[in-house]
């Protein structure tokens, strides 16, 4: 696995960049909001950000299929949802694009940008996401699937289930795995038996290969490399990233409770978004300045996008009843 | 001109047909639909005239099954996905209940999920206790989900192919021990659409209502002709769709005959029947001379193979005789 | 001697530690029931004291938690399984449906599977659509399950250890938002268990009856105080078991107040208040003076995460007072 | 993988010999009293016996537990089932001792015999396998527990999730599945992704096998040695037995309307209890006659077992509410 992408423009990265600072700055807002008690519930992306946003980076947002998993906050930007339209799902408002403020922030839908409406259950959209394949190769556009989840829902019998589906019908699909190690307190030796993620995908006649999620160039060129064999009729294939979870699994969980307290302080060293500024840097595309001024603009963007959010009006009481079946 | 005769899976064979012939995106998916053309025959022949893209044999996980019908449809596609029986949909519960039927709620509109989901359903065949559930109750209490179960060969093709057409998910559940039963004119292309919520007055009468679908429409009617010899004449409603299920035309019946019983084949405790209940004797109070009464199977998992204990669980026209004069005579 | 004071979640560690300490067959599982304690604290400390063996993490995979709590308790233990949320239950729906229920019936008495499955229900925690369904309904119609929903800390720790002792599979259903809304003494040891199947009187009246069970008890006495100011006072019968279910206690009421409402939180149509109203319509005929009445959820899907929305699903006092109003004043 | 196991004696192989006779005889009875239209419903094993035989043959029935699957009449004599019992639930009579009656035939179970009572629904005993091996390895007696499935069953969601069990948590199970290549009409490529069922042990760590089903020792040995990791507490195994399914799926299909009329003669003379019989004469272990007096006291068995069985009482009408609950 090559640890850049000859394929990728200065811009194209940078652009990247901004999305995973976006993210983070975000996420850190939403943070202070919900100690204030303005927000009720977070999920944080914090870790996997370099990770999301280096395999979106590699589809085509609006012509490609996303079936995202609630801690895709990072991916759904990448995917092309503005830091505002986050800020309304936060706030549950009526003009949340997802859902109008009717899930929890984390089920990411837009039909127009092609990111299939989730839920917050574990598992459902990996097989779904086999069945949207099926109607691409059908389409025969050029689309792909592509669907995300973490370790812990590859425990789940509709992880085997949609891998078999899409392996047996050679669907264009990406099964991308976010492996923190984690699902909420379970750590991955009581959650996957044998090697890891990856291991799973000979089984089915696929390819299946492990990344640093860390590593932005890899992420970007495994999925690039997946993409290409779907586009190209050859299937699916399984990529197994390797993410920190650097915050406990959502504000209604403190990881220090079941985790070693060595290890965290270890794991927020390795933040890696630390390390994709200075691979820029090494690289020549990034200054100090230019990455100052960047933070700048993406702290403004966030401020505004927070405000008006924040302003933004309530679902109508009368609208519950509304979309339950398509005449009501 | 006369019609084709056809028996119920016949009609919902020519369903699936004109269906897939009037709109191409139109599919079938599920275990054994294809060469084999279904364990009932209700896909015969469809694979060989649409090919095995659109007629697909499954693996064999139901899970899937419905999830791929669901990925067919925010495509825009219109799965037919086939449970092999209704026993076992079960494990496509959660696919169906927390992903299909919430599918356009929880996107506030952005997306909809239009499929069918087809299941033979009910006892009566020796097909013992995994082949003869009656599982509607679970999918009536699902908002998002329309029900349907019909019991004549014509309602069932003109269901089914309302159910193909509707925007929403629809559960069409099948009551195998009918497939066979009995033969019917049956017309085609639009004129034999039916629309969904509608019951059907199976026979009229003065001195109580019965509400029923699937088989025990045809074991009520039998019971109804023994009553009669009685002078005991029995209104019989057949709901043909549970969700929505037209509650109307069961009050005004009522407030003609002021008695009504609810026959259905299911358990009786939280049965579909029980919702039918409470609905009418709420709306019914003032009119009723009697109370709403339930004739349903007992409340054992399912029907046995032997078949004395397949017929002690079955409800049959005697058993339902005696709970409708039980009603007429309060 | 004072008893210790509890909210409902420590009754239910409280139930587990003590029947874990008294039978070593006892053990748990689930996602996150280990060194967590489980996501609402329901088996914190457990582990530590008993061992990551009898408290076991398992993969996040809800069917094969209840397949292994089933093959636990065909070898002889009695397994408390843990689904984080009653919505997580559905994908383990075939196990509990299709397997575990049918155990005994189906190996004609030779196997028995008494096990617990225990989750958090309902809404008002700000849970949305994936963390606030009622499908207690679901799992009332399958014959072989026993279905438990308390609403008291008392209640809940009684009866946790009847379903522990219990010889057939129980689910045990705990309304997450009362985990931690009042404190009651509870009592230990043996003197703690409290039978299945009875239910308790929660408020005497004498105008009319409601039928509640869950988080709806509490809504339903506060309901009570504004009917009482107007001189209507409502008798609360708090169901706690609902399969198998008090009828005979409610018709008791009945008799006396002659109305009667079934409060519940769920999807009103096809809701276990659904068969509690048929068949109270059914049994207290002659006693009623007026009909029996549903108040329940509206059928949307569950309930949203935006507070106006959540307000607008969720019954309240006010909504529970306007529905037994009506009622009374039939 | 060795063809021969030296650690079968002689009488061990002939008395599985007689047992897969028994119920080749016992089913070609049933079909006879099937077209009498005495029977209504018969899975038969046609194909499969010799494997199902070796397998249970390299375990402890009465110690070892057992979770069945409907093509498992032949498994159910090898774990003590009598010819009569098998048709008491031909016939469902009330003595029949899986249900009284009550389930299809194939349900087999027995608690005495650690035969764990089945379902119809394909798929669930192998997570259920798991639990049992879970309570098997905490009581450290020494049992393992042994399930069987065909290569559909490997499809369902419950396949991975009880693998992935069984592996993080080292329980003593035998995963065996009986691949007949066909899933009612489905056939292999549309039902198993990948290279076969056996690839899939790899990516749970644990032993992945495959067996020729026709080669008594040779799927004795692979059982064996399952066995022996399971017991030395080293875990699962998984097994795939390459058999033939000689007759339709049930009395309900008719093979010859979705497979090919070669293929199915090709396969009808590949019957595996010839070849058993012949290796047993090779090694001199049965002779002509032996073989002869063998099948003549076979038949006795069958014929007593079926007049016996057909002559037994019905359930009672009155039984059917029993056994819903215990008190019942
Ligand atoms: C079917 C189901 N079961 C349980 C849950 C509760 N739950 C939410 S997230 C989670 C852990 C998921 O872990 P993983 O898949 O590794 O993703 P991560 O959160 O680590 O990114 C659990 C148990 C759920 N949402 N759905
Ligand atoms: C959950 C479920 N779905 C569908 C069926 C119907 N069915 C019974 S057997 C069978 C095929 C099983 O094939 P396989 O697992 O290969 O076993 P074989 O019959 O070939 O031995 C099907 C689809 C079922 N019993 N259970
Ligand atoms: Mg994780
Ligand atoms: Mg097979």
């Amino acid at each position: 696995m090559p640890t850049d992408d000859r394929t990728l423009t200065r811009e194209q990265v940078l652009d990247a960049y901004r999305t995973v600072l976006r993210a983070r700055t975000l996420d850190d807002r939403r943070f202070v909001l919900n100690r204030a008690g303005k927000l009720a519930f977070i999920i944080s992306p914090r870790g996997h950000e370099v990770a999301q946003v280096a395999a979106i980076t590699a589809l085509q947002p609006g012509g490609d299929r996303f079936c995202l998993y609630y801690r895709n906050f990072a991916a759904a930007l990448a995917c092309g949802f503005t830091p505002e339209e986050l800020m309304l799902s936060a706030f549950a408002r009526a003009a949340d694009p997802s859902s109008g403020g009717r899930q929890t922030p984390g089920n990411f839908g837009s039909r127009r940008r092609g990111v299939i409406i989730g839920s917050s259950t574990v598992g459902p959209q990996i097989p779904k996401a086999a069945g949207i394949g099926l109607a691409l190769k059908w389409k025969a556009e050029g689309a792909l699937c592509y669907v995300s989840f973490g370790e812990g829902a590859t425990s789940q019998g509709d992880f085997h289930e949609g891998l078999n589906f899409a392996a047996i019908h050679r669907c264009p699909v990406i099964f991308f795995c976010e492996n923190n190690r984690w699902a909420i307190s379970v750590p991955q030796p009581l959650q996957v038996a044998g090697p890891g993620v990856a291991e799973r995908a000979a089984g089915y006649g696929i390819p299946g290969v492990r990344v640093h999620g860390d590593d932005f160039f890899a992420v970007h060129a495994a999925v690039r490399q997946a993409a290409e064999r779907a586009r190209a009729g050859d299937g699916p294939s399984l990529i197994e990233a390797e993410v920190l979870r650097l915050q406990s699994h959502s504000t209604d969980d403190d990881q220090r409770a079941y985790r070693d307290a060595v290890e965290l302080a270890a794991e927020a060293a390795r933040d890696p978004i630390p390390r994709m500024r200075e691979a820029l840097m090494q690289r020549g595309w990034l200054t100090a300045e230019a990455d100052a001024s960047l933070r700048e603009e993406v702290n403004r963007d966030v401020e505004r996008a927070t405000e008006s959010a924040e302003a933004a009006a309530d679902p109508e009481p009368g609208s519950l009843g509304r979309h339950v079946y398509a005449d009501a | 001109m006369r019609m084709p005769e056809r028996n119920l899976v016949q009609a919902v064979r020519d369903a699936l047909y004109e269906e897939m012939e009037r709109d191409d995106r139109v599919c079938i998916l599920g275990e054994d639909v294809g060469r084999k053309g279904g364990v009932f025959k209700a896909t015969e022949g469809l694979q060989q005239r649409f090919g095995p893209q659109r007629v697909l044999d499954t693996p064999l996980a139901e899970s899937s099954i419905a999830a791929v019908a669901q990925g067919l449809a925010l495509e825009g596609f219109l799965a037919v996905a086939e449970m092999q029986f209704a026993d076992y949909s079960f494990p496509a519960f959660n696919q169906i209940v927390n992903e299909i039927a919430k599918v356009r709620y929880r996107s506030n509109g952005d997306f909809a999920c239009p499929l069918v989901i087809r299941a033979p359903t009910g006892g009566g065949v020796r097909g013992a206790l995994y082949h003869s559930q009656s599982p509607e109750a679970f999918y009536c209490h699902v908002p998002g989900l329309k029900v349907v179960l019909p019991s004549t060969p014509a309602d069932a093709k003109g269901l089914l192919k309302a159910a193909i057409r509707d925007p929403d998910p629809v559960i069409f559940l099948e009551p195998k021990k009918l497939y066979r039963a009995e033969r019917q004119e049956v017309g085609d292309g639009e004129a034999a659409v039916l629309p969904m919520g509608v019951a059907s007055l199976v026979r009229p009468g003065t001195d109580l209502t019965a509400v029923t679908y699937g088989y025990m429409r045809a074991v009520t009617v039998q019971a109804a002709s023994r009553l009669s010899a009685d002078g005991i004449e029995v209104e019989i409603i057949d709901l043909r769709t549970l969700r929505p299920w037209d509650v109307e035309s069961c009050i005004r019946s009522i407030e003609k005959t002021g008695r009504v019983a609810v026959v259905y084949e299911a358990n009786r405790t939280g049965g579909f029947g029980a919702e039918v209940a409470a609905e009418l004797a709420e709306r019914c109070f003032a009119s009723l001379d009697a109370p709403v009464s339930r004739i349903a199977s007992p409340d054992v998992p399912a029907m046995p193979f032997s078949p004395p204990l397949e017929h002690a669980f079955m409800l049959n026209p005697d058993k339902v005789a005696d709970g409708l004069r039980r009603v007429a005579r309060y």
